[in-house]
């Protein structure tokens, strides 16, 4: 399957010369490659066998050993599932870079960045994961500064690029802890080390690891990178990044949290839990005052990583009081939100990146009525805009519900303190339910309805007929998985069963009718029944209504305007829209307008034009990023003056050093 | 070296000691020069005394070469350069004689303290001929630091080499004849080289004053 | 045998060009020529040794595994700058900036820095190899003032006067080492061998003495931190083939020179002293340039701190032992290969845009395509991104010192990121953004010519390859080195 | 689900549309007879709705599809949540889309729709009431979880009709926290059935209304369908708040007898409560947009200390 993505990957590097071609060729070795990858998982996960091989390289410590355990094998299956539908979706997308930018080039880190995706999640060595880790953020890196002529992008790109270097290095420190303790770079012997680590390293290693991969996920104080370098990479790139990128961040998380490390400690898991229920908070109210498609979207991933931190912070609290069905339970809320999540937030970037595609613009305030004018995109956005939101029928709902009842066991059992973390976690889950489908009422509503704002908007067309078929391929995907949730579930409950400290506990049984009952009946629902009451019920309004005024014409009219004619400008825009929300917010958010007004020549009185600017400053650059870029200057200023230039002074170093090591020398003696 | 009792080898020591601290102390180039030449001609003598008990033809022309070059055409180059650019006064030190006088005492106290009794290991008659030899080169180091002149930083150089070789001559170190020919080789290319780039930084800069040279920075 | 051959033939070059006097075709061939003889030479000792422990040439030259590993870089360097040095030259004669006269000084000069090299390697005798490395100095004096600018000039006396304070210093260190020889009749000739017998009997403060002489003496010509002032100054002056031969090979020689001595001292005192002084100048060499990158105005002056800077982590990884030594060899040879890709790509951005200031060097991916991607994987491998062969070595250094060392190992994490970071501001500039008005017109987009892109490539591809697959006796090689130094 | 149960499972689904109108009549009544005037007659909206089923419909042509769908998915939604309610008796007990959090979720999914629609005729009023909207509901629907929870909590269940069902067999100590979580919920129902602190239910004042806001583009059956439906939610909210609440009057079995008596019991609650509803009405002014959310937070407050003390 890897040698599929690397004739893909060279296949795309050698066609460079002729577009088509390696469009074609690189896109079809990622279908094929994330076909393989999905029958491999799938046959890991529902059979249970665990396919692992291991070449041992000549250089000492790296071993290229890979091992599909079923925790691996759920990820895989995710990143393949999500990889196949961006590729099928790439192959017609990639169409309008042809004259501007090598498409060869592209096709090569695509395949790249995928097959070091897979290779991350399987990984057994340290070594060969930091490897593949690398890799990853590498061809991510170039696919976010594929559009080179946009200095905005390659800014983007290199944030992006020192922000995960910064994140590696954490990671590395986290691994060479672990090395300390055990003497090798297998995961397998990390297991078995680790129980003899001191408590002191294994904080250490949690804080490092937290840190480490915090920034790939994006959690809160190390999201700068996301909202600028999600959107600058070409749309099908940016829904996997931010679709299954993420999600390697997360994977690695419990990988080390509850497969690594043996028990866990209670602050771990509130730690978690707070960063999550932050992340998820900020996230969404971000969101609310973007007015770039993709950026929105971007904020969305910070908003869902969250939630599926919650979930996580929620097992460990439940594995470190030695709850492991509870913890199983949040576990399973964690790994099933970050499935949906992939799928619904992946569809959503397709549907913006054909947006964007038509109407050449990221600016919501320009669109407008594409409802007409691309159909189908809007219904597959609208499905996953609802599936983002958690509206009933579909997956999001069912994901955050799990979550939810996590949430809800925890509040029942706990001293205060947990207690106390547990409902604000509920409060603010609600919360960002709440305030998520304000955002993407806000979203599609501008985007889709009404009419077109700005020519561009007016000169949409409907996208070719593959990124159709992905999006329609996807939208099934996230109602089938929310129909059949039940199913999923149990199959998650043989990955939550994996874990090293969740041995074997089922955490939720199907009972008749497909309704998933947990924990002895505390929480229930049943989602195929909700679905069908859903649409039985609308089905016999409609029904009766049609009867009841069979009689009636209806035709149409212009919208009722008061008298004065109706002219798009009189629509809401995206900010009138989240305005209510931001001044409620302005606490946190700090929103700043500052607003221009042009005179007229002749006197004061008579302004001919006002412009009102609204931006939203961004408190992490000043507060965080900013001193310590200071710092780091002055610093490196203060260094340089060594380099003084004149040669006595480079005499008197070497004078100093010498007189400076023999009397050090004789005190050591 | 045995049959040359202490009171002889010490008087060379100081020979070969005066000139580093008087380096420091002249102002002119063309004496800083002659006292180089005294400084040689008394490792010269060393070498000419060591070399008795094992006398054989290799040894004598090392130490004709080692005269030669030390001697007459290290200088000849140095006067060459003065003459050729009238450089008679060499520029100003960065610390005035009192306080250079008062670093020399530091570093001669140095030397003469118990951190360095781990020399008198190396030869137990001369542990004090040692602890000079060791002062020249700590103090000619210091030369090259504390001048600004291009020319007195060469000889500062050249004045630690002599103070290498008279503490090897001193512990007994003496080298095989081809060792000691290529040392003193080395030497003839390094003066070459530094006498030609000497005046290619005259005619670039105008002084021979190093502190012009001050571009590369950071 | 081979071991002459390695020592003659860049002498016999070096005269055939000295001889040479009009045509400039007759230089680059006898350079072309010289080049792989030496290679070859190197590669046929390398075999040997393998074969059996080492080889020796009659009483003067002897090349254990040690010797092997810097001898592959240096011949490696070279004969790529041969090949570089013949197409760079060419481009700089068509733009009339050097004669034939130059060209000619040039050619001579740079066989024999190469024979000093490789006699300073093979070498027998300390004595021998301090004149070897002295003749180093004095030879590439005259190529650093090669430009005759008045800013080459000062960076010419730096170096001049820096590297033989220091060298001298080494000497006075070498004489201290030879002490317990000399009780055993004057003219024996002393070689390493005797050296570590004799260390046995030595005084160890004076071991420790004579130690600190050498590694401040040696020290400077490595580039460890107090003594590094020159370094900058010199590569950057340097034409291009030779700051890549300076960075690549010279500083791999003169860490030989400290190795060889570290081994004596280790007979003669408690192997902790010469480890902790490592580490102490390791972590300084590492701190100083890190923070000096940011800061930096021109990309020759970047590469020549990133030198010192992958110097101080050779010398923290031979200060760890154990799996550091091992993972610091391999760090030379990769060092050595990244950095020449790096100052050959600098040399091609030279002769394109005539001026090494980051500020007016822009777009090189669209003027200069194959450089600019050179450039770029050069980038990426020197700061240790993992799918080249840095990036693995810095982990092995790293591990072995975690154990006993642990906020040494975190501190150089965080400022290798810092190094990262630096340098990644300085390249993305110059790579990607778009035009300024200095740039050179359109129509001379593209490479100079094939000699200057082939050397380059050709190490590229070596480098990625090594980082992956490590052949089965150059492995054995780099392990018995490694256990020869951790004693 | 014996066959004995299917009336009463009819009966369970038609009681919410038909007795909402009710309700909304007998609620104007007394507000106007607090403004001591007659009122419209309590079975006044009846007769509205039919007259608008009658009327023709013009929509206009910037609607897209979801303006036509909207009405009937909300009605639909209504329909559903009332099936999943306890009602009548505990008996019916819905185990399959009974759970507290899907009923706080498919609420949501009518608001979604209904701003939606909003938005869709492009008219300036449609887009600032659906942005309104949104804001309301996004937060109250942390008040109204945690209220809902306080309520699980003690019952150990999250099933609305075993929570009924618990709270109602329950001793008398943990009452304090069984109040506040009222509270709490009462001002999340006023937030949610657009009641008067929130926005006035009767005006077509651009400045104060928010729910008329969305649906004034609406005319003839599909008004008639999105009134009814604001009416199912106004009336699943009482019923909420009567059995969860106060539960003492619900039948436990399916006898025809118990269910009637607990039919009449219901009725009463409802008009108690839409006696309050309509006092509360008339004697406090609106308040601005602004001082919502802190009406709102006093809410989520008042239902966190309720947890608190659960146990």
């Amino acid at each position: 399957m890897l040698a599929v993505f690397a004739a893909g990957a060279l296949g795309a590097l050698l066609l460079r010369k002729h577009d088509a071609a390696a469009n074609i060729w690189g896109n079809c070795m990622a279908i094929i490659g994330s076909g393989a990858g999905l029958l491999i998982s799938g046959a890991a996960l529902f059979h249970g066998t665990v396919p692992a091989f291991s070449v041992d390289s000549s250089l000492p410590l790296l071993a290229f050993s890979i091992r599909i355990d079923q925790l691996s094998a759920f990820f895989m299956l995710v990143i393949s599932l999500v990889a196949f539908f961006c590729s099928i979706y790439a192959l017609d997308y990639v169409r309008h870079y042809y004259g501007k930018y090598s498409i060869g080039m592209l096709g090569f880190f695509y395949n790249a960045f995928i097959a070091s995706m897979i290779i991350v999640v399987t990984a057994q060595n340290a070594l060969f994961f930091l490897v593949a880790w690398e890799v990853m953020a590498l061809a991510s890196y170039f696919l976010v500064i594929y559009e080179r002529r946009e200095t905005a992008s390659i800014r983007a790109g290199s944030l992006y690029f020192i922000m995960t270097h910064a994140g590696t290095a954490f990671i590395m420190i986290a691994f060479l802890l672990m090395y300390r303790a055990t003497g090798s770079f297998e995961f397998a012997d990390f297991r078995d080390g680790m129980a003899a680590a001191s408590p002191l390293v294994k904080n250490a290693i949690f804080i490092s690891a937290l840190i480490g991969f915090g920034v790939k996920a994006g959690v809160i104080p190390l999201h700068v990178w996301l909202p600028s370098a999600h959107p600058a990479a070409p749309s099908h790139v940016s829904a996997l990044m931010s679709g299954v990128m993420i999600k390697t961040g997360i994977y690695m998380m419990v990988r080390i949290y509850l497969d690594i490390l043996p028990g866990s400690y209670l602050w771990w898991g509130l730690a978690l839990m707070i960063a999550g229920s932050i992340s998820s908070l900020l996230g969404v109210l971000y969101a609310l005052s973007e007015h770039d498609l993709k950026k929105l979207l971007a904020y969305h991933s910070i908003e869902n990583v969250g939630i599926i931190l919650l979930g996580l912070g929620s097992a460990l609290v439940f594995s470190s009081f030695g709850m492991t069905s509870l913890a199983a339970l949040g576990l399973a809320a964690a790994l099933f939100h970050t499935m949906n999540h992939a799928t619904f937030k992946a569809l959503l970037f397709l549907g913006a990146g054909s947006v964007i595609a038509a109407t050449h613009t990221r600016n919501i305030e320009k669109y407008g009525g594409l409802i007409r004018l691309m159909p189908q995109t809007a219904f597959f956005f609208l499905i996953g805009s609802m599936a983002i939101s958690a509206l009933p029928p579909l997956n999001g709902f069912f994901s955050e519900w799990l979550t939810f009842q996590a949430l809800f066991q925890g509040v029942a059992g706990f001293d205060v303190v947990t207690k106390v973390i547990f409902i604000l976690s509920i409060g603010s889950l609600a919360l960002t339910g709440g305030l998520a489908a304000a955002c993407f009422v806000k979203a599609f509503g501008i985007t889709f309805l009404a009419r077109p704002r700005s020519e561009q908007a007016e000169r949409a067309r409907e996208t070719g007929m593959l990124p159709r078929v992905a999006m329609a391929a996807l939208s099934l995907l996230i109602a089938g998985l929310g129909l059949f949730s039940g199913l999923v579930l149990r199959t998650l409950a043989k990955v939550t069963g994996s874990m090293a400290n969740l041995r074997g506990v089922e955490s939720a049984d199907v009972a008749q009718f497909k309704s998933v009952s947990l924990q002895n009946g505390f929480g229930e629902v049943s989602m195929p029944a909700l679905f069908i009451g859903i649409i039985v019920a609308s089905a016999v309004v409609a029904a009766a209504v049609a009867v009841l005024t069979r009689k009636r014409r209806t035709e149409t009219g212009p919208t009722w305007d008061c008298g004065s004619d109706l002219t798009p400008r009189m629509e809401i825009t995206a900010t009138g829209f989240s305005r209510s929300l931001i001044t409620i917010s302005r606490g946190v958010l700090r929103p700043s307008s500052d607003t221009e007004i042009e005179y007229h020549d002749a006197s004061r009185y008579f302004p001919r034009t006002g412009t009102v600017t609204m931006g939203l400053h961004d408190i992490y650059q000043t507060f965080i990023y900013k001193p310590l870029h200071d710092l780091t200057t002055m610093l490196a200023a203060q260094v340089t003056k060594v380099q003084s230039g004149n040669i006595n002074v480079y005499i008197l170093y070497i004078f100093l050093t010498l007189i400076g090591l023999l009397f050090f020398m004789d005190l050591q003696s | 070296m045995a049959y040359l009792n202490q009171q002889a080898l010490l008087v060379f020591a100081t020979i070969i000691f005066a000139p580093a601290v008087f380096l420091h102390l002249t102002n002119k180039n063309t004496s800083a020069v002659r006292l180089y030449m005294v400084q040689s001609s008394a490792i010269a003598a060393l070498l000419i005394l060591s070399s008795f008990d094992r006398f054989s033809p290799l040894i004598a022309i090392a130490i004709v070469a080692t005269v030669a070059v030390k001697i007459f055409i290290a200088p000849y180059f140095f006067y060459g350069l003065i003459k050729r650019h009238q450089l008679t006064f060499s520029v100003s030190t960065y610390l005035n004689t009192p306080l250079s006088l008062l670093v020399i005492a530091a570093l001669l106290a140095l030397t003469q303290s118990e951190f360095f009794d781990a020399l008198a290991v190396l030869s137990t008659s001369g542990e004090k001929l040692l602890r000079l030899a060791f002062a020249t080169i700590l103090i000619s180091l210091f030369l090259s630091i504390n001048r600004k002149g291009a020319l007195s930083q060469m000889l500062g150089i050249l004045s630690l080499e002599n103070g290498i070789v008279a503490f090897a001559l001193f512990a007994g170190l003496e080298q095989s004849p081809g060792l000691q020919l290529g040392i003193t080789f080395n030497i003839l290319i390094w003066v070459i080289i530094a006498t030609v780039f000497a005046s290619m930084i005259f005619r670039r800069f105008g002084s021979l004053d190093v502190t012009a040279m001050k571009k590369l920075k950071g | 045998m081979a071991l002459l051959i390695l020592v003659i033939t860049p002498l016999l070059a070096a005269l055939v060009s000295l001889a040479v006097r009009k045509k400039i075709l007759f230089l680059e061939v006898t350079a072309m020529i010289a080049a792989p003889v030496e290679f070859t030479a190197a590669m046929a000792i390398a075999a040997e040794v393998y074969r059996q422990g080492d080889s020796e040439y009659g009483v003067y030259l002897a090349a254990g595994p040690l010797e092997i590993v810097v001898l592959f870089t240096v011949a490696l360097v070279g004969l790529a700058a041969a090949f570089y040095s013949v197409g760079y030259l060419r481009e700089e004669v068509r733009k009339q900036i050097i004669g034939f006269s130059r060209v000619r000084q040039y050619f001579v000069l740079f066989h024999f820095f190469l024979m000093a090299m490789f006699f300073a390697v093979i070498t027998v005798s300390p004595i021998m190899m301090w004149i070897a490395i002295e003749a180093t100095t004095l030879s590439t004096a005259f190529l650093i003032s090669f430009y005759s600018k008045a800013s080459s000039m000062e960076a010419a006396w730096k170096y001049l006067i820096i590297n033989s304070i220091g060298l001298l210093l080494g000497f006075f260190g070498t004489l201290l080492f030879l002490t317990p020889g000399s009780e055993s009749g004057a003219d024996r000739f002393i070689d390493w061998h005797a050296l570590v017998e004799g260390a046995g009997t030595m005084n160890p403060t004076l071991a420790r003495i004579a130690f600190i002489f050498v590694l401040i003496g040696y020290g400077t010509k490595v580039g460890l931190a107090p003594m590094h002032t020159w370094l900058p100054d010199a590569h950057s002056k340097a034409p291009s083939p030779i700051s890549a031969m300076l960075s690549g090979a010279l500083l791999n020689v003169a860490m030989l020179a400290i190795l060889k001595f570290k081994i004596v001292t280790d007979v003669a005192t408690a192997t902790s002293f010469s480890r902790n002084l490592m580490i102490y100048f390791g972590v300084v060499t590492i701190t100083i340039p890190a923070f000096i990158i940011i800061t930096q105005k021109n990309y020759k002056r970047l590469f020549a701190y990133s030198s010192i800077e992958h110097m101080g982590i050779i010398t923290l990884g031979f200060g760890f032992g154990g799996l550091g030594t091992f993972g610091a060899l391999l760090h030379m040879i990769y060092h050595s290969m990244a950095k020449s890709v790096l100052f050959f790509s600098a040399g091609n951005m030279l002769l394109k845009y005539g001026s090494t200031k980051m500020m007016k060097v822009r777009g090189v991916l669209s003027v200069l395509p194959v450089t600019g991607v050179l450039m770029l994987i050069g980038f990426l491998a020197i700061t240790g991104m993992p799918p080249f062969g840095i990036f693995l070595t810095e982990v092995y250094i790293l591990s072995a010192g975690i154990a006993d060392h642990l906020p040494v190992v975190i501190a150089v994490v965080f400022l290798l990121l810092l190094v990262f970071v630096g340098f990644l501001r300085h390249i993305v500039g110059m790579a990607f953004s778009g035009r300024t008005d200095t740039d050179p017109a359109p129509g001379t987009i593209g490479e100079s010519n094939l000699l200057t892109i082939m050397p380059p490539v050709l190490l590229l591809a070596l480098l990625v390859v090594a980082g992956f697959y490590l052949p089965g006796p150059v492995k054995s090689l780099i392990t018995s080195a490694a256990s020869l130094i951790n004693g | 689900m014996n066959m004995a149960a299917i009336p009463y499972w009819l009966l369970q689904i038609l009681l919410i549309p038909a007795l909402s109108p009710l309700f909304i009549g007998v609620t104007r009544r007394i507000k106007a007879r607090f403004q001591n005037r007659r009122g419209a007659s309590v079975f006044q909206p009846y007769r509205d709705f039919w007259k608008l089923f009658h009327k023709d419909e013009i929509i206009s042509e910037d609607a897209s599809w979801i303006f036509r769908v909207a009405p009937y998915l909300i009605f639909a939604v209504t329909l559903v949540i009332g099936a999943s309610i306890p009602l009548v008796s505990t008996g019916l007990s819905n185990t399959l889309t009974g759970d507290l959090l899907v009923v706080v979720y498919l609420i949501a999914l009518g608001t979604f729709f209904l701003a939606l629609a909003g938005i869709d005729t492009g008219s300036a009023f449609g887009g600032f009431g659906s942005s309104r909207e949104m804001m309301v509901a996004a937060l109250t629907e942390g008040g109204l979880v945690l209220s809902l929870l306080t309520l699980a909590l003690i019952s150990k269940s999250a099933n609305l009709t075993a929570i009924s069902a618990n709270i109602g067999s329950l001793s008398f100590p943990s009452f304090t926290p069984i109040i506040l979580a009222f509270i709490s919920f009462s001002i999340a129902l006023l937030a949610e059935t657009c009641r008067y602190p929130f926005d006035n239910p009767s005006t077509h004042l651009e400045l104060t209304m928010i729910h008329e806001a969305m649906i004034l583009e609406y005319s003839g059956k599909r008004l008639a369908l999105m009134e009814w439906a604001s009416a199912n939610k106004y009336l699943i909210f009482i019923a909420l708040g009567a059995n969860l609440f106060f539960p003492r009057g619900i039948a436990d079995s399916l006898e025809l007898i118990p269910v009637i008596l607990a039919l009449a019991v219901f009725a009463g609650k409802a008009s108690l409560f839409c006696i309050a509803i309509a006092v509360l009405e008339s004697s406090i002014a609106k308040l601005r947009i602004f001082r919502l959310p802190d009406l709102l937070f006093t809410s989520f407050v008042i239902s966190v200390i309720a947890i608190g003390l659960v146990n």
